[in-house]
């Protein structure tokens, strides 16, 4: 049991399955000779070689290109995308080609391969390095796509989508990659689809990703301070989705909170929501609440990207004023 | 707007690149008979599948590569069974040359669940991995990048295996052909770059949009590739080109980019009469058919008038009974829409 | 007042601003000679000639850029995007550029442009030829989003969308353009953010977008013969979203059906689903409904596209089956 | 792999380009002056900028042209007001060089009010569009093609304005570029694409991914373009070149494409120590400090010793006060974060 970073769980994962199976191959920009610009990916070209972990041109359509050729003819290739924002910049392989092509051809073309991005905000890059886009992949149907919120499901999760068959976006959190915890040592190999239940109280479910999940645990900590005991579900992979935990989480409680990182319309959250309202619906003491960024670009400055991303202050106060509010019952008499 | 528009053919292909020409030291006997088996055969399909849009049979849209027939059939003749090849929308040639039976192709252009995606993919996407047709694209520019993933695995695991990625001279302008090509030359990958140059991305002629008269050969010297650039019209000379190509990628000299000049004769799609293609250019071009050349050829240097007829009787015998089988195919079952999205062979999102 | 198909109603739209705004220039693939691949846009390289109507090579990213470095500096293009799919392979200019520009500049740069593309199934196209994706954009902060149902509101949004000072996603829907309608003669311009009640009930409320919405309309027809009575809201406008109206309409009837033809996560649907939970929650009589595509690619044979989309019968079967359900109140009891 | 790594920089740059070259014949004193001015001034600012970060005050990150001032300087120097520059998240220097003064670039490093955005855009995005300076992009390729289109605009409106397009090595290998080329070609548009070859993109050396020696030199043909590549540590040498390329836009002769080769002194980002780099390499650089040499350029040509110290002395006044005014700026307003995003000021997606 040791204590790892969520930056150094991406290379130990990397390297667990590179060890393992000689067809996992690794490229992408400055992830050799550098060990990856978040410095996430040191010490792989020593052990494995230029054949098997490459640097490339700035050319994120060829990377992309590269890699699911190489998945369909017998590779298992991962794909760095340096900044999740440059998934725009190849979001054709990605969403047109990758996602796509197992379908149109019946099966034929199978596409063993992850793509691994540094996403997110807090990191005061600006607009064009700071989003949250992994509602961009789940919009898209033949993606898979994962959000790990610690060291530990990092190597876990990386593992579970190398040995996937299907192609898999794994999004990792850069605000994040300073954090410790506990990791066992040993192979450590989890399982997509599966949420994790962080912390359980009767009063309120928060359902939260990534970076987003230690924010809603600071909450809930808080707000127990105050009397309110709240449920935290880490959802972890986005596709597939573990509905069934997160009902169950929310029909125990009746009050669903999502926090996201992402910009408000379209993301996760909404699908959550409308999934909750069409199937929890009698369940629900009040209405579902989104504690999201709001709908806009990220500032740069310090003092404004703090503000817009969701903190554990707002999801505090998001709470403690929803359940102010008359419930259904009550509304109803 | 720079370049002529293409006056003269000709003027565009250069032989000073090794690959032989036209009649002269062509090919043995045996690979010519294949060649004009395998023009004939694409031929009457692609006429076969003209004549079904007109019965309204084919849903969607198509693409023909009829008066492109050598570029395809030289390919296929060069290639080794396992070679890769990867095509674009105007893709039946590629995929009939690779030997994938005419039935399954024609009964996807059906939507037929005997389609060889069983409807799923359709005339655009067509895709027969165990022939080594490893997809049509239908986005323009996308395959390249791909196809270097296959050769980059070919190289990795040491197979000698090369990818072949034919395109259009339209694809020549777009951002994913530089990074391909560029790519390619950096890792030295066994892939071949095929541009068909019909003069025209889409309805516009390619010299309006490019600032190169050759859109592919001009482009070379940009990722160290010599320029080559060949009468896509001759079977012979993209056999010879081909060959030269594979070989060098199977030696491990890296990627090639060949154009090779050729012209539709129908137009860019089903839906399109090309009317906006000048009479004497079209005109000059039809006295180009690669398939009447080819004929010519084989009877100039002594190949019987019979073996020839009975080469594309057999083609039309052929392209019969794939029209029969097609037809008679049901629709694909309805449970097909929910299959093979991903590997477990459904398609749920949740539990 | 002509008989005016969706098809030609998009050229006489860009006429209509050509004429009017010597700033307005239009390129894309295929648009000039050719008149465009829909044959939505003959007649303009004859009537405004070739300094205002251009045919651009294979280049999306080279026409949104032009157009992006265009509008900065005092014209107001109109690009083309072929296909909506091909949105992919010039995302970055949509969605981290021309949507972020203004924000990160703080005002200093307007980007008064417009992007149309042909959007949508039905077409027998396949899964890289036919999707509605107007739900990336949506999720895109930044980005005004319209999808006309009818040829009149093709004019007038498109008159709204050149004329807005900010830039706009015009989607129109390929199966639409072959369908006439009655479109007033003269100028017509209409205001972006309204969605329109296209017919009204009082026992449920369908909102719908684009091709959805006369499929809505058969299936309130059909409804109304087995007395069901539905209101049916046209969107029209994705952003900025007519929740007023929206909202409004389905506090009246208590029940909520979304017809999509989008795949089903993440969409306008879900957004709107979760707004409705959020601020109708009371007012809901039963769990909304979302009609939507498998999340799936679209096949290529008619026979399963046809089964993808939502059709009047599956809204029809829809509608009634949860009709049938008993309501909250039932539920309660 | 291609391509040497530039043992020699000047085995890169050759004067059959009609550019002139270094002392001879140069621009006259006033230009020489202004030219050393900016170049000190960018030193200078830099490296304040640089000692900001080490103090903790610049959150984010920021990306300096130490090293690289001559280019930014030459064409500052030859630009018109009304040209637009396109620059990238390393555009500090140009962003100076089109005379934005220094205290609001420094406060929008620094994440204050009375920064050049307010805060909003950071140190990637510096934009001025008062002085002709039309952003900073921070996503590799895509403002080439946005540079295209204010050309485009300027060629529509007649106006005879200029775009000038700055971008790196790494630059050449991306799609965007492709595509901004050919069509800048294609419609003769008044736009110069300037590549500041600092031989890395980021970490990784530039010829260890670029399938030609010279990234952008050697793709000029591929666009029917003049093949340029110049010493990029001359502010001369680039003054000529920018006033060549200007004025051939301003004739209606279309694009250049320039390489200039140049060196930063420092890493990559703020986060690099650059430690991937050969000392060799880094010392022989050191040695061809473009401020530096044209100081001594200054003096050889017989500008005295005097007047350089004052223009350093201003400079460094300059800085002290830009400083001042950005430390004693205060944060952005909360209200900030919901405005600007429409042309209405706000940021709402409903009614
Ligand atoms: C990225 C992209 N842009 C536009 C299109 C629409 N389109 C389909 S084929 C085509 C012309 C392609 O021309 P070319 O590459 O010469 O191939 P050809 O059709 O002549 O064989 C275009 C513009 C597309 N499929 N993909
Ligand atoms: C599309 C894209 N891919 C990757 C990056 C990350 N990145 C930022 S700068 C850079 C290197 C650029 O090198 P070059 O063009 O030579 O410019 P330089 O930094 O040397 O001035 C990279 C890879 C990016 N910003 N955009
Ligand atoms: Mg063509
Ligand atoms: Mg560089």
């Amino acid at each position: 049991m040791a204590q790892l970073s969520y930056r150094d769980a991406v290379s130990r994962a990397i390297a667990q399955e590179m060890r393992r199976d000689q067809r996992v191959v690794f490229l992408g920009e400055d992830v050799a000779a550098a060990g990856g610009v978040f410095k996430a990916t040191p010490g792989l070209l020593a052990e494995f070689g230029p054949a098997r972990v490459r640097d490339t041109p700035i050319s994120e359509q060829a990377i992309l290109g590269a890699a699911m050729g190489a998945a369909m003819t017998g590779l298992r290739p991962i794909a760095e995308i340096m900044f999740s924002d440059f998934l725009a910049v190849c979001w054709d392989i990605v969403a047109n080609q990758i996602a796509k092509t197992r379908y149109m051809t019946h099966g034929q073309v199978a596409l063993p391969l992850v793509i691994r991005c540094g996403n997110g905000g807090g990191l005061k890059f600006g607009a064009q390095h700071s989003q949250s886009v992994e509602n961009w992949a789940m919009a898209v149907p033949g993606l898979k796509v994962v959000a790990p919120s610690t060291a530990r499901d990092v190597v876990g999760l990386f593992a579970a989508a190398v040995r996937d068959p299907d192609p898999v976006l794994f999004f990792e959190q850069k605000s994040l990659y300073p954090v410790k915890d506990e990791v066992p040592d040993g192979e450590i190999v989890d399982e997509l689809g599966t949420a994790k239940v962080r912390r359980t109280g009767d009063d309120c479910t928060l359902v939260a990703l990534a970076a987003m999940v230690p924010r809603a645990l600071a909450a809930a900590e808080r707000l127990a301070g105050q009397g309110i005991q709240a449920t935290v579900v880490d959802v972890r992979t986005l596709v597939p989705l573990d509905t069934a935990t997160i009902l169950s989480e929310v029909a125990r409680t009746g009050r669903l909170f999502t926090v996201e990182e992402n910009p408000r319309l379209c993301g996760w959250g909404a699908e959550l929501v409308s999934i909750v309202a069409e199937e929890c619906f009698t369940e629900l003491l009040a209405p579902p609440v989104r504690i999201t960024t709001p709908h806009i670009p990220l500032p740069a400055a310090d003092a404004l990207e703090d503000l817009a991303l969701p903190s554990a202050d707002r999801i505090v106060q998001t709470v403690r004023s929803a359940l102010h509010q008359p419930t259904r019952s009550m509304a109803k008499s | 707007m720079t370049a002529d528009t293409h006056a003269d053919p000709h003027a565009d292909t250069d032989s000073d690149n090794g690959a032989g020409t036209a009649a002269s030291s062509g090919p043995d006997l045996r690979t010519r008979l294949a060649l004009y088996r395998s023009q004939v055969e694409i031929r009457q399909f692609e006429k076969r599948a003209y004549d079904l849009f007109l019965q309204n049979l084919v849903k969607g849209t198509s693409h023909l590569s009829l008066g492109q027939e050598a570029i395809a059939a030289g390919f296929g003749a060069a290639m080794l069974p396992d070679d890769y090849t990867f095509a674009t929308y105007r893709g039946h040639a590629h995929t009939l040359a690779r030997g994938v039976p005419m039935a399954p192709v024609l009964a996807e252009l059906l939507g037929r669940a005997n389609g060889l995606m069983a409807g799923k993919g359709g005339s655009m996407h067509l895709t027969s991995v165990e022939h080594g047709m490893m997809g049509s694209y239908a986005i323009v520019g996308a395959h390249l990048t791909i196809a270097n993933g296959a050769a980059w695995s070919a190289q990795y695991r040491g197979s000698g295996q090369v990818a072949v990625c034919f395109f259009g001279d339209g694809t020549t302008n777009i951002g994913a052909f530089h990074e391909a090509l560029n790519y390619a030359a950096v890792c030295k990958l066994p892939v071949v770059f095929v541009c068909e140059n019909n003069l025209y991305m889409e309805y516009t002629p390619i010299a309006s949009v490019t600032a190169v008269r050759r859109p592919a050969a001009d482009r070379a010297a940009a990722y160290g590739l010599e320029p080559i650039a060949l009468d896509g019209n001759d079977a012979d000379v993209m056999y010879h080109a081909a060959c030269a190509a594979l070989e060098r990628a199977r030696a491990g000299a890296g990627p090639t980019l060949i154009e090779a000049l050729t012209y539709r004769h129908g137009g860019h799609s089903r839906a399109d009469p090309a009317k906006y293609r000048p009479v004497a250019e079209v005109e000059r071009w039809l006295t180009r058919d690669p398939v009447v050349l080819y004929r010519r050829r084989l009877l100039d240097i002594g190949v019987a008038e019979g073996e020839l007829a009975a080469i594309e009787a057999a083609a039309r015998a052929a392209v019969d009974e794939a029209e029969r089988q097609a037809k008679s195919g049901p629709a694909p079952d309805p449970e097909l829409l929910l299959t093979e999205l991903w590997a477990d062979g459904g398609s749920s999102w949740r539990n």
